[in-house]
């Protein structure tokens, strides 16, 4: 591959899923991880266009690279970015109607995502296609993981249900699905990720 | 003379007899009657609601601070009062669940979580009632109890549904004073014969309580009497019919503006220090209480008010410095 | 500034390349959207309307206020035979003017732009639209109403359904920024479908009452899970009935939102049905043959 | 405070409880000369004294043993006949074993004498010469030398002479005993400075609960017939009114800029004890080797009013006073809101030892600290308008460069922040190790 | 001081003033749930008889009257106080039409809220009431991101302002003078990234060249303006709702001041934090999200204030 770097498929989605998790990690882009997930399907429909401008934006710039000037290669981004984020947006508002009304303005506010143009900057202008690519995947799926993860917290816990269908009978803490315990989700889940990530280091390193 | 062991410490050796604890307690205490007036007007669940809170929250003060590996504190009273104060924020007739998930929302979110006693930046008390307003809203705007009138005080038609300043908000002026506007209605206002919060009736028992502390020198009088004086400046400004109409004495005897002037808002750790800086912070918070049952979505606006005047405290600590000694010594 | 060039002609191609793009894309996935949402629309609204109800036509009245020299007036779009018509009646129901609307009426931006020509003067403002489900003949099977009303906080707006009796159908909550557990409940079922059913008379007699809501009540509203309960339709049809005639329950804590919506409910139906007979009285009187009629033609 | 017609300074201060009954109303008595005397050659600020005499070399009353030439300092003097026994160490209850000079006393040696001599008609700076030839210091406490204090900057202006006779501090009387039974004495000294300093107008604050030395002194005035250049003014009981700052705004209503001299707002301030010793220096010719201390508090027998020389072992003045009780925890050199707690008997009276107190454990309670709880009482005791609090905190999480913020180089660490905290929260403490961290320059 | 006694004084007039006032009727309002208050410039006879003589239509149905129950006159006849059966709202705009006597003509009076109020309303709305961070969970990235220092947070807060009103009014004119004539709605999105990107280059350079100094405190900030999710959402907020230039200068100022405030205090708070003893896994980004929730939940406080 290019730039003497080489890149496994598998270290990329790990990279995104894990070591630099855009929400927990990297805290990046977290305006929907507190306001859209208190259901899971909303997180997902979201994570699904971040997905698809993350690789879609990639994609593009790795095969443009040579062609972008540098000088305005932020400029360059943004429009490219802008691009495929209007092309996401027409194409949920034309077929999921319903799931769309929910979550338009934030789709449209794909574009000024730190994670996407980051991504670009840091790797997609200096890598070929196929790394790009799964550089893509792996942010994306991070972020839609991440979403999906405080999602399913939230809506379990605040509806008793999990993707709308009603698994208890009750609600068991109503608070949860409100907005505000957005901030909440996350900084608990944070905090519990890093004490995870602190103890499995230790038992590592005892080991 | 045998050699013996003699202590060293910094000055000074001599050191004034009040604590933390002192404190804490003490507050504690000036609150109880208002426990006992409610526990008899609203009947005795109203003991169960303040056991739940106080234990609950001192257990949830134990809990996290072995948790957090510190020294348990329970004996300062902060946890208790804490405890004690969630309930009194309370409407009497909630379940028990509520005092129990408020005092853990409180102890462990709102100040354990910070550091503990002094570092916490909203009124744990007042934070878990806002947690609880939204995660319980049915409970915490429907289980008023109205109570049975001594028969001194009982005038003609006292049926009511709502607390005094739900009836203002929403059935208006005249609603109102048809309740509570005659001597019989003001005295029972004033005393504590009124739907309402379980600490927040009486504006006497809390009025006398807080004037204890002020004595006492544990508050200062700058918060409570910017609080009330803006609250009541406001209220009569901005009347029903027109400016300068309004019936100031409405507002500052009904709802937790006693409670809250007194006991609230002068929490040490969550209200500015300087004097210049409470005279504003109370301000604001009388405004703002006026602000939210004038033109917000609630009848009573003590509660947010405190909280939004404590987001504001850290800005005002840092605005309003100590006047120094003498400025520094000018180089020529 | 040549490099200069070379930037602006870089950035040019970029832009004009992802504008055309876009171009292309939104022509291909606009039509497909007006498609669905029109789809999904008119299969909300087919919910509300009889089973064995055949081939329905929808048609839409769309209210604009023609304001001219300091009086307002109302203009109705009205679907008539060989296309639409603007009908502009003052506030009484007298007939000021009529003419035929070119263009096509369904999209916003367009049937502004046909108002405008067709109107001769003064200014019009869309206000809201009727939309009415008809049989083959014409015949009015269901209408619905969209409005909105005030609620606890800011706008509820509203959709009722109405049968060719105007008897109310249905009620659904389209947008609303009550707080939630409290006044956000009138978008659930248990507070809704209180008022399918209601005749006009009824509606216009109808109260709020401060009373929990019975259980049995409450099972029989929630329609929607009664298959996952393992409900017998037939055996709620009478629990529902006993009740079908009561005061509408408030929702607990919320009463004001519940008495809001309901009062809501009541002036947007008695609204269409004052208006309804003034269109069909004015559009006799002018000349029109509107494409629906309570008889049907 | 003001109605009460008494002049006081305007911010902050506290009330900590007197306690001076106990030893206010006796009689300054002379302590019995010991058989060994350990004299500090760093009873002053400033590096320490050179010794000036070496094991085994016969000393009289009054012979300078230290000297200090060059920089800050004071010379020291034997305080009796006898031989010196050796170069030791002693402690200071800052700086900890600091070189000392012990001599033994030789019983057969008379009292020393002294030759009067007729200083009125002195220029000023050899008048300034024998304060420096016998070593006085301020007694207030601080030890700062005196002829240092009374060359003021020469582009400054003095108009006032200060003496300070507050004594704000807890237990201590030793002051007071001295304006009563000596006040003539200390009036001649107000006379001594002023005439070194050549200023026109002496005013001597004394706190309002020592109205019999407000008298005695008023009277010493008219005697020596100064009624118009010294005046005595009763002040406000109030910790700190003895301070410096304090007492020049109590007095003049001037203000010492932060940073700045007394001598910036035309002021000199000389504790009394001062005077006096600076009059027996001049007047007399007798060097500074003996004050008056006050020993008090529950866990000494008897309290009284000592003229003591320096270099006497504090076990010797527990002894002579009838012992310790079992009771006693803490033995604090000067008052008890600023003195210093010595962890051992064996420390010897200085130039600068106002008071020996024995604590016991009620009146110098002990107790856990605990976190800030934002109550402002600090605030409100602070008489030079800090922020104790903030700077505890900072102090406390090692972020010393955060305390400058709030004035910490102002602070004379007069106690009263802690004297107030709820919490007992070590702030002076605090603040003196954030001082000394960031003096050194070394993080953390 | 007079002089800026007098400009409150101007001020506070304007805002109080109606938009339409002219005729017999000077000023109205919503003065209860079922109530309107007029002020009348003439007195009205105590003997005026109100049946048949006053009618209250909402502005949007003409067609519908409103049914009024009674009508009360004040002081001498200057004030009229009418309540009506249907509930009314001062979000919306009536039609009154009152007759002084059987011969004069009925006189019309607009009751609508002042323009003044309305953009009022906006700037608090924007700002407190749906506060961006605290209530729209909106530009979190920069809030968390800028929020450590506090000098950090006010440099961050005023570029956010100037950058934000000037363009939403840039967004405003070409939307409506270019995007909407040409139907290019679409474009839309790439059209205000465009644009704020462009702006803030174009702030950059000139702030460079003009006043290095601001440069040297704003600059930094400038550019991560352009990652900030308030920005470009106030832009789709203002098409959305149709605003007009003037409010469209309203919900930018008001958006840019709530975010300004919201960083600012969370600075203050960030600051003190830093001193307390926070456990060891929540130091850093969990404690301030936690800090956020907080001040949401203290911010609810304003959910459902209206003007």
């Amino acid at each position: 591959m290019s730039e003497g770097q080489h890149y496994t498929v598998l270290e990329r989605l790990a990279n995104g899923l894990v070591r630099e998790n855009p929400i927990f990690k990297l805290a990046l882009s977290m305006c929907p991880a507190v306001a859209m997930t208190n259901n899971v399907r909303n997180g997902f429909l979201l994570g699904l266009a971040v997905l698809f401008v993350q690789v879609a934006s990639n994609v593009t710039v790795s095969i443009f690279r040579r062609f972008i000037h540098e000088r305005i290669r932020i400029p360059a981004y943004i429009i490219i970015i802008a691009t495929w984020v209007s092309v996401s947006d027409m194409g949920l508002a034309a077929y999921a109607p319903g799931f769309y009304k929910e979550i338009a303005l934030y789709v449209k506010l794909i574009v000024v995502f730190a994670i996407i143009i980051s991504r670009l900057e840091v790797f997609a202008s200096r890598n070929t296609v196929w790394p790009s690519f799964w550089d893509g995947m792996g942010m994306g799926l991070g972020f839609m993981f991440a979403l999906m993860f405080v999602g399913v917290f939230r809506e379990f816990l605040g509806s008793g249900s999990l993707w709308g269908i009603e698994l208890l009978p009750f609600k068991p803490f109503f608070f949860w699905s409100l907005p505000p315990a957005g901030f909440f989700a996350i900084g608990l889940l944070m905090a519990l990720f890093l004490w995870l990530e602190r103890r499995f280091n230790a038992w590592r390193g005892r080991k | 003379m045998s050699p013996r062991l003699w202590k060293v410490g910094v000055a000074p050796h001599v050191r004034d007899n009040a604590t933390v604890a002192g404190i804490m307690w003490t507050v504690f205490a000036v609150l109880l009657p208002q426990l006992f007036l409610s526990a008899y007007v609203f009947g005795p669940r109203v003991l169960a609601l303040a056991g739940v809170g106080v234990g609950t929250s001192m257990l949830a003060e134990a809990a996290m601070q072995r948790l957090l590996g510190k020294p348990v504190s329970l004996s300062d009273g902060s946890a208790a009062l804490t405890g004690l104060l969630l309930v009194y924020v309370l409407p009497p007739g909630v379940s028990l669940v509520l005092p129990f998930w408020g005092a853990i929302f409180a102890i462990c979110i709102g100040k354990q979580l910070f550091g503990g006693l002094g570092f916490n930046f909203f009124n744990p008390a007042l934070i878990a009632r806002a947690f609880l307003a939204v995660g319980f809203p049915v409970a915490m705007t429907t289980t008023w109890i109205m109570p049975e009138l001594p028969a001194f005080l009982a005038g003609p038609d006292a049926v009511a549904s709502a607390t005094p300043l739900a009836l203002l908000k929403h059935s208006g002026l005249a609603a109102y004073l048809a309740q509570y506007g005659g001597p019989h209605g003001l005295w029972a206002s004033f005393l504590g014969f009124k739907p309402g919060s379980v600490g927040e009736t009486s504006p006497l028992l809390l009025g006398l309580g807080g004037l204890y502390l002020l004595w006492r020198r544990i508050i200062s009088w700058h918060i409570p009497v910017a609080m009330i004086a803006s609250t009541a400046l406001l209220a009569w400004v901005f009347g029903p019919e027109g400016l300068f109409t309004g019936q100031p004495l409405v507002h500052v005897l009904s709802g937790g503006l006693i409670l809250g002037a007194f006991f609230m808002a002068t929490d040490y750790v969550t209200s500015p220090s300087q004097p210049l800086a409470k005279l504003v912070f109370g301000a604001g918070c009388g405004a703002l209480t006026m602000l939210i049952r004038l033109k917000g979505g609630y009848p009573e606006g003590v509660c947010y008010a405190i909280l939004l005047m404590n987001c504001v405290s850290p800005v005002l600590e840092d605005w309003v410095r100590p006047r120094r000694f003498a400025p520094p010594l000018k180089k020529d | 500034m040549r490099e200069f060039l070379k930037i602006a002609l870089n950035l040019f191609v970029i832009s004009l390349v992802s504008a055309g793009l876009l171009g292309v894309i939104f022509t291909h996935t606009e039509a497909t959207r007006k498609r669905n949402e029109q789809a999904r629309l008119e299969q909300s609204m087919s919910r509300y309307l009889p089973a064995n109800a055949g081939a329905v036509r929808f048609a839409a009245i769309h209210r604009y206020l023609v304001e001219e020299g300091g009086r307002s007036d109302i203009g109705y779009v009205l679907p008539v035979r060989g296309g639409n018509a603007l009908l502009v009646l003052d506030p009484e129901g007298n007939v000021l003017s009529k003419t035929p609307v070119a263009g096509p009426v369904d999209d916003e931006a367009e049937r502004d732009a046909a108002v405008k020509r067709a109107l001769s003067g003064g200014e019009a403002r869309y206000a809201d639209s009727y939309i009415l489900a008809l049989d083959s003949s014409g015949r009015r099977l269901a209408s619905f109403i969209q409005g909105r009303t005030a609620g606890f906080k800011t706008w509820v707006k509203l959709l009722v359904a109405l049968g060719p009796d105007n008897a109310v159908l249905g009620l659904e909550i389209l947008e609303h920024e009550e707080d939630p557990g409290l006044g956000a409940e009138i978008e659930q079922e248990y507070f809704r479908n209180q008022f399918a059913g209601r005749t006009l008379a009824e509606l216009n007699a109808l109260g709020v009452v401060k009373l929990p809501l019975p259980d049995d009540y409450r099972r029989c509203l929630e329609r929607s899970k009664w298959a996952a309960r393992g409900i017998n339709p037939q055996a709620e049809t009478a629990v529902c009935e006993k009740y079908a005639h009561e005061d509408i329950h408030a929702i607990t804590g919320a009463t004001i939102s519940s008495r809001r919506v309901t009062e809501g409910v009541k002036r947007l139906v008695q609204a269409f049905v004052k208006r309804m007979d003034i269109v069909e009285s004015a559009a006799a009187k002018a000349g029109l043959e509107p494409a629906f009629s309570p008889e049907g033609r | 405070m003001r109605a009460s017609g008494l002049a006081t300074f305007t911010l902050g201060g506290v009330h900590p409880p007197g306690r001076k009954e106990s030893a206010s109303g006796l009689a300054i008595e002379p302590m019995p000369p010991v058989s060994r005397y350990l004299v500090s050659l760093v009873q002053h600020c400033g590096a320490p004294a050179a010794p000036l005499v070496k094991k085994g070399d016969a000393v009289t009353e009054g012979q300078r043993i230290g000297s200090v030439d060059k920089g800050l300092g004071a010379h020291v003097h034997s305080p009796v006949s006898g031989k010196v026994a050796g170069l030791a160490r002693t402690l200071h209850p800052v700086l900890g074993p600091v070189p000392a000079v012990a001599i033994e006393r030789d019983p057969e040696a008379g009292p020393a004498i002294w030759t009067p001599r007729d200083w009125e008609h002195l220029p000023p700076a050899e008048i300034l010469a024998a304060i420096r030839e016998a070593g006085v210091v301020g007694m207030g406490g601080a030890g700062f030398p005196t002829h240092v204090k009374l060359s003021p900057p020469p582009e400054l202006t003095v108009d006032t002479l200060i003496l300070n006779g507050a004594e704000c501090e807890s237990y201590l009387a030793a002051d007071h005993r001295l304006m009563l039974e000596r006040a003539p004495g200390v009036v001649q000294g107000a006379r001594v400075l002023l005439a070194v300093l050549g200023v026109p107008r002496c005013r001597i604050g004394v706190e309002n609960n020592k109205k019999d030395a407000v008298e005695a002194l008023r009277q010493a005035v008219s005697d020596a017939g100064e009624g118009a250049r010294i005046s005595v003014e009763p002040l406000v009981v109030k910790y700190p009114q003895g301070s410096e700052k304090q007492l020049i705004e109590a007095l003049t209503g001037r203000r010492v800029p932060a940073g700045g001299l007394p001598a910036h707002v035309g002021c000199v301030v000389q504790n009394v004890g001062t005077a006096f010793a600076a009059y027996e220096a001049v007047a007399l010719g007798r060097p500074c080797f003996e004050r008056v201390l006050t020993v008090a508090g529950q866990g000494v027998a008897r309290p009284a009013n000592l003229l003591c020389k320096v270099g006497v072992c504090l076990s010797d003045i527990a002894e002579h006073l009838g012992g310790i009780t079992e009771e006693a925890v803490k033995c604090v050199l000067g008052g008890p809101m600023m003195g210093f707690a010595v962890p051992g008997l064996e420390a010897t009276v200085g130039k600068t030892t106002s008071g020996v107190l024995f604590l016991d454990a009620w009146e110098s309670p002990d107790a856990d600290f605990g976190p800030c709880i934002r109550c402002g009482r600090c605030l409100e005791a602070c008489p030079m308008g800090l922020a104790p609090n903030e700077m505890s905190i900072y102090a406390e999480r090692r972020k010393y460069e955060g305390t400058q913020r709030f004035g910490l180089w102002e602070c004379f660490e007069c106690g009263s922040c802690a004297f107030v905290c709820p919490a007992k929260r070590p702030l002076v403490q605090f603040i003196r190790a954030s001082k000394a961290r960031l003096r050194c320059g070394c993080k953390l | 001081m007079s002089r800026r006694l007098l400009w409150a004084l101007l001020a506070l007039l304007l805002l109080t003033a109606q938009a339409s006032a002219a005729g017999r009727i000077l000023d109205g309002e919503v003065s209860g749930e079922h109530e309107l208050t007029l002020t009348l410039g003439l007195a009205l006879p105590a003997d005026w008889q109100w049946q048949g003589n006053v009618g209250v239509v909402e502005r949007e149905s003409p067609d519908i009257p409103l049914t009024v129950e009674s009508a009360r006159l004040e002081q001498n006849g200057r004030v009229l106080v009418l309540t009506l059966a249907e509930p009314v709202s001062s979000q919306s705009a009536y039609d009154l039409s009152l007759r002084p006597s059987a011969q004069e003509p009925a006189e019309k009076f607009t009751l609508r809220k002042g323009f003044l109020a309305l953009l009022f309303s906006i700037v608090i709305g924007a700002a407190l009431i749906q506060n961006f961070v605290f209530s729209r969970y909106l530009g979190l990235c920069i809030f968390f991101g800028a929020s450590g220092r506090k000098e950090t947070a006010v440099g961050m807060g005023f570029s956010f302002i100037l950058v934000m009103t000037l363009s939403a009014v840039f967004v405003w004119a070409v939307y409506n003078f270019v995007l909407r004539p040409l139907h290019l709605q679409f474009l839309q999105v790439i059209t205000f990234v465009g644009i704020i990107a462009i702006f803030v280059q174009f702030l950059d350079t000139v702030l460079r060249k003009v006043n290095p100094f601001l440069f040297k405190k704003l600059g930094v900030y400038l550019v991560l303006i352009t990652t900030n999710c308030i920005i470009l959402a106030v832009p789709l907020i203002l098409v959305n709702n149709a605003y007009d230039l003037w409010e469209s200068l309203a919900l930018a100022l008001g958006s840019g001041a709530g975010f300004a405030l919201a960083l600012f205090l969370m600075a203050c708070v960030r600051e003190r934090l830093e001193l307390a003893d926070i456990p060891e896994v929540f130091r850093g980004l969990p404690i301030a999200f936690v800090v956020a929730g907080l001040f949401a939940l203290a911010f609810l406080g304003f959910s459902g204030m209206s003007f």
